[in-house]
């Protein structure tokens, strides 16, 4: 494939990458979400990415803005709690940006991650600082298009935003929930790693990873 | 883990069709999407009303669907809400053409699930009134956080404001009287244990031998503080003292009391909290008019109790007192 | 240990109290000797209907006590039968004048203190009949043994013998109906934990995180046997195949079915051994009229369940639907 | 006093003596219970005995008799459970054959507790060797007729009783219970002491030791 292209092929291997990551990284979703939640985000996610794979045929040959709808409206079908509908958000405004698209630029990849972010925020009220997925996701999307912005190759660019995603996961550690059930546990809250950030980070670590081979050609 | 339970993964499908076998008079129940109909749903020109979170607090809200109270309840997975078609579904099997009100405890999850369902519904021309159910005093309330959680207030909204829709009042008026439920209602809970989710299979929290959490919500959550144990008498002070400083409760008000136990413990234990929250309310001139004592909102098999009480007026009593037939409230029919 | 409770001491007088606080409209309270009395005893005209035990087995027998049901109940120290003054002042209590009837688990305490009792009274010109309960297919019976425990089939019998007293049916014909379900029913029970006596302060037995017990009574006793955990549907099965092959119920039979916690267990996992319940019954041509799924006979915050089944008949059915008004069983009033 | 008189005193401290006893071993009739019973023998014998000696001050000056029957009927109405019947009828049926005495001798305090004795078997229809408290007190009883019809001094009779019941007592371990609760267990009662055995052997071993200065004078 021509560098720096996204292929709708590419957007389907970062799902299943995704997939399996989510479904290693289960118990250990599950016990973060345990500290400060109802230990349960490793099996929503669980549940929620086996079913969007099951339902990949579905799309076959679709574009690539019907396969991100189809991931969101199975992600709010299936998954429930408070992932269910941001994650199903973001992967539902993801694919209402890039309609029709057979492929994408990586610019245009950016505006869907961003487009999905903004769904997010706009469900969830939730701005950066409050121990959510919205800590990882905003500094990913603004280290991607930084990275993009200075010419950086794709592949680094990425590399880049799983890194800014990681620190931002990172950060949510001492920070005191205001929204979602952490807030419920107030001061309590303080110390431990928000679950929705770390899925988020996976999200990203798992796009760095499949598109790695984007600027070697 | 010990439970009577199969494959983690079943547990709440196959509670579903123990419940399908166990009430045929009561209620229908869904698959995919999963949902408890009262039998004879939808009544045509009654205000409809639904209701559904996670799964875990049985009798809530399955148990509290039939006459009088909720027409629909849609459960989610243990302890995570509901998923939107399952509301969306719900809603139109419910809806008797005078529209529908969704009950909804204040959980980010729920909220969300439950305003995505009455997004669809209204697209399909269903009105739809929500109604958010926030009691819990041990959270601080504020508008730049997710606010209260929703607890016990809810069992008495689903009850008050099932009476009145079948009394025949309209979507508005049965939305308003859930707000003034909701603004009347106050709840506070305590643990003396964790519980265990089936798919994780360990407790959610470790409490040792001599401390008990404060101030918990109903997911097993831990509580806004753990603290040595203390006596039933304590304890029912430390629920009760703020939920009546919180309203706040005066001298001359008349209520409606309840005390839940968390899955685990006990009657014999709640009637003990109950004759220490009697005594408090009498001290501070507080009459109960009527009273709830036993296992009505829980989280699994978790020990320990909670406090609601409900300040109550003459229409809200008579509400109370109205025919209710479903498998977890009942009196009149 | 960890309890809602103050003085261990003080758990049954304060558990009182707080029923005596919650049901005002139910029942009256007394204590020296203690027991518990409709609000409206004595019912001139109406066969009494007495019962009574250890505590701690909640809501039986207080919570049964009302319209439809018992007339009085006698609690006795946890897991202690009650003393024969209880019942004597008891059956006083309640006589209208048709006489008395006493239901009575059979256990070697309560079996001698009821019979005490009984014969005081007689002994003051009241006529008391005495029916002892022994449905519990985990003990082999034999004319040399204290014979079978009165377990699950004991609620069942006191609601319906309540209802036929309702009716104003004589004291021969009561007991001869007590005497028809308690030969028509049979249960079993299984613990997944122990349970702790709040006077002794640590479990009854050690149950290990992978066993569990068959066979149990409803005091913390161990059961027959000990094995490994097994799953719900497996589980079921072993409670079940004893007590169908025991009457045995056969192909054609029509049946109340009771699936009871033992106090710790959460409703989730009940309805998931109802479900198999039904389907075993299904399997075997039985007929499940009505059922129940809850806590009605426990054993303090005990985890587990047990399973009755009770041949009914149509006198028995229509008994069973009449009205009943108590705080732990209430339909049609 | 005088040698092999019992007075009423005696009956008192002899009383007295038991209440301290089962005080001290409530726990270890307690445990008995638990392992074949309910968990409440010691608990249920600590409280019939302290209302016992709460009552004594109704029966100073009164005979034997009404001390005994006293006992009984605040064992009934306190206890509870099996032993509380029995106890009870074992206390009433002795005080019915010491009606109005002021003071027994040996055989009339043997007459008294095999009265005793003799009402706890038709209450409770247990015969030796069913695991109860029959099989401490038969066999004590039988020791006490044997050796005051040897012509033993009271003393020395009262320990050979003492010894008697508590041998009685050690062969309930093997025994299969068939009466009471341990019943319910079958087979899994073998290898446990039985509680009630255990409380009467105590009952002996308190009149052994009370009445041991009545044969030194
Ligand atoms: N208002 C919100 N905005 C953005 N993210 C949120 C919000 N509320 C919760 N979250 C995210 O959702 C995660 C929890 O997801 P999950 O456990 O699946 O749902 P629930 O909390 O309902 O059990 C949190 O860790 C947090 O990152
Ligand atoms: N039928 C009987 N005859 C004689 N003694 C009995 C009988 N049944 C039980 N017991 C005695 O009673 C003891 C148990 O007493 P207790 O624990 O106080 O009563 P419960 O068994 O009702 O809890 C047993 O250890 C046994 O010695
Ligand atoms: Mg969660
Ligand atoms: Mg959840
Ligand atoms: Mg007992
Ligand atoms: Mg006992």
């Amino acid at each position: 494939m021509r560098s720096g292209v996204i292929t709708r092929d590419d957007i389907i291997s970062w799902l299943q990458c995704y997939r399996e990551v989510v479904g290693e990284q289960k118990d250990y979703l599950t016990q973060l979400d345990a500290a400060i939640g109802d230990a349960d985000h490793g099996a929503n996610m669980d549940r929620g990415f086996a079913a969007v794979l099951a339902k990949m045929p579905t799309v076959a040959e679709k574009d690539i803005g019907a396969i991100l709808k189809m991931t969101g409206m199975t992600l709010v079908a299936t998954v429930g709690g408070a992932g269910g509908p941001l994650y199903g958000t973001f992967f539902m405004r993801a694919g209402a940006t890039t309609d029709g698209k057979m492929e994408l630029s990586p610019l245009e990849f950016l505006a869907a991650l961003e487009a999905g972010l903004a769904g997010v925020q706009q469900r969830g009220k939730a701005t950066i600082g409050e121990k959510t997925m919205v800590d990882a996701l905003t500094p990913a999307c603004q280290a991607l298009r930084r990275a993009l912005e200075a010419g950086q190759p794709f592949a680094v660019a990425l590399q880049q935003a799983a890194q800014a995603a990681e620190e931002g996961m990172k950060a949510t550690i001492p920070m005191l929930a205001t929204k979602g059930r952490a807030s419920y546990l107030g001061e309590r809250s303080i110390g431990h790693q928000d679950p929705g950030a770390t899925s988020s980070y996976l999200l990203f670590r798992c796009a760095a990873d499949c598109f790695a081979n984007k600027n070697k050609e | 883990m010990k439970k009577l339970i199969n494959k983690p993964e079943d547990v709440v499908v196959e509670e579903l069709q123990g419940i399908a076998a166990a009430h045929p008079d009561l209620v229908r129940v869904h698959f995919n999407p999963n949902y408890i109909v009262r039998a004879d749903a939808p009544i045509q020109g009654k205000v409809g009303i639904v209701s559904g979170g996670g799964s875990g607090h049985e009798p809530m809200h399955g148990g509290f669907v039939g006459m009088g109270m909720l027409d629909a309840a849609c459960p989610g997975a243990v302890f995570t809400s509901p998923t939107p078609d399952q509301m969306f579904e719900a809603t139109k099997a419910v809806n008797g053409g005078a529209g529908v009100l969704h009950i909804v405890k204040n959980y980010t999850g729920d909220v969300l699930n439950f305003e995505m369902a009455a997004e669809l519904a209204q697209a399909e021309g269903i009105e739809v009134v929500s109604v958010v159910i926030d009691d819990d005093v041990a959270v601080q309330d504020s508008l730049y956080t997710a606010g209260r959680r929703g607890v016990g207030t809810t069992v008495l909204a689903e009850k008050i404001c099932g009476a009145a829709a079948e009394q025949g009042r309209s979507l508005q008026e049965v939305a308003d009287l859930c707000r003034k439920v909701n603004g009347w209602g106050r709840s506070m809970g305590m643990a003396l244990t964790s519980c265990t989710v089936p798919h994780v299979g360990k407790p959610t929290f470790d409490l040792p031998e001599d401390q008990m959490e404060i101030g918990i919500g109903i997911h097993g959550e831990p509580g806004r503080t753990r603290m040595p144990l203390k006596t039933a008498d304590e304890i029912t002070e430390m629920l009760a003292l703020p939920i009546i400083n919180d309203l706040p409760f005066k001298a001359g008000d008349t209520v409606i009391a309840m005390v839940n136990g968390m899955g685990g413990t006990p009657l014999i234990e709640l009637y003990i909290v109950y004759r220490k929250l009697a005594e408090i309310c009498k001290g501070h001139g507080i009459t109960i008019a009527r009273s709830l004592v036993g296992n009505y909102i829980t989280s699994l098999e978790m020990a320990g109790c909670s406090i609601t009480l409900l300040k109550a007026d003459d229409d809200i009593l008579k509400l109370w007192d109205a025919p209710v037939k479903t498998a977890g409230l009942r009196w009149g029919a």
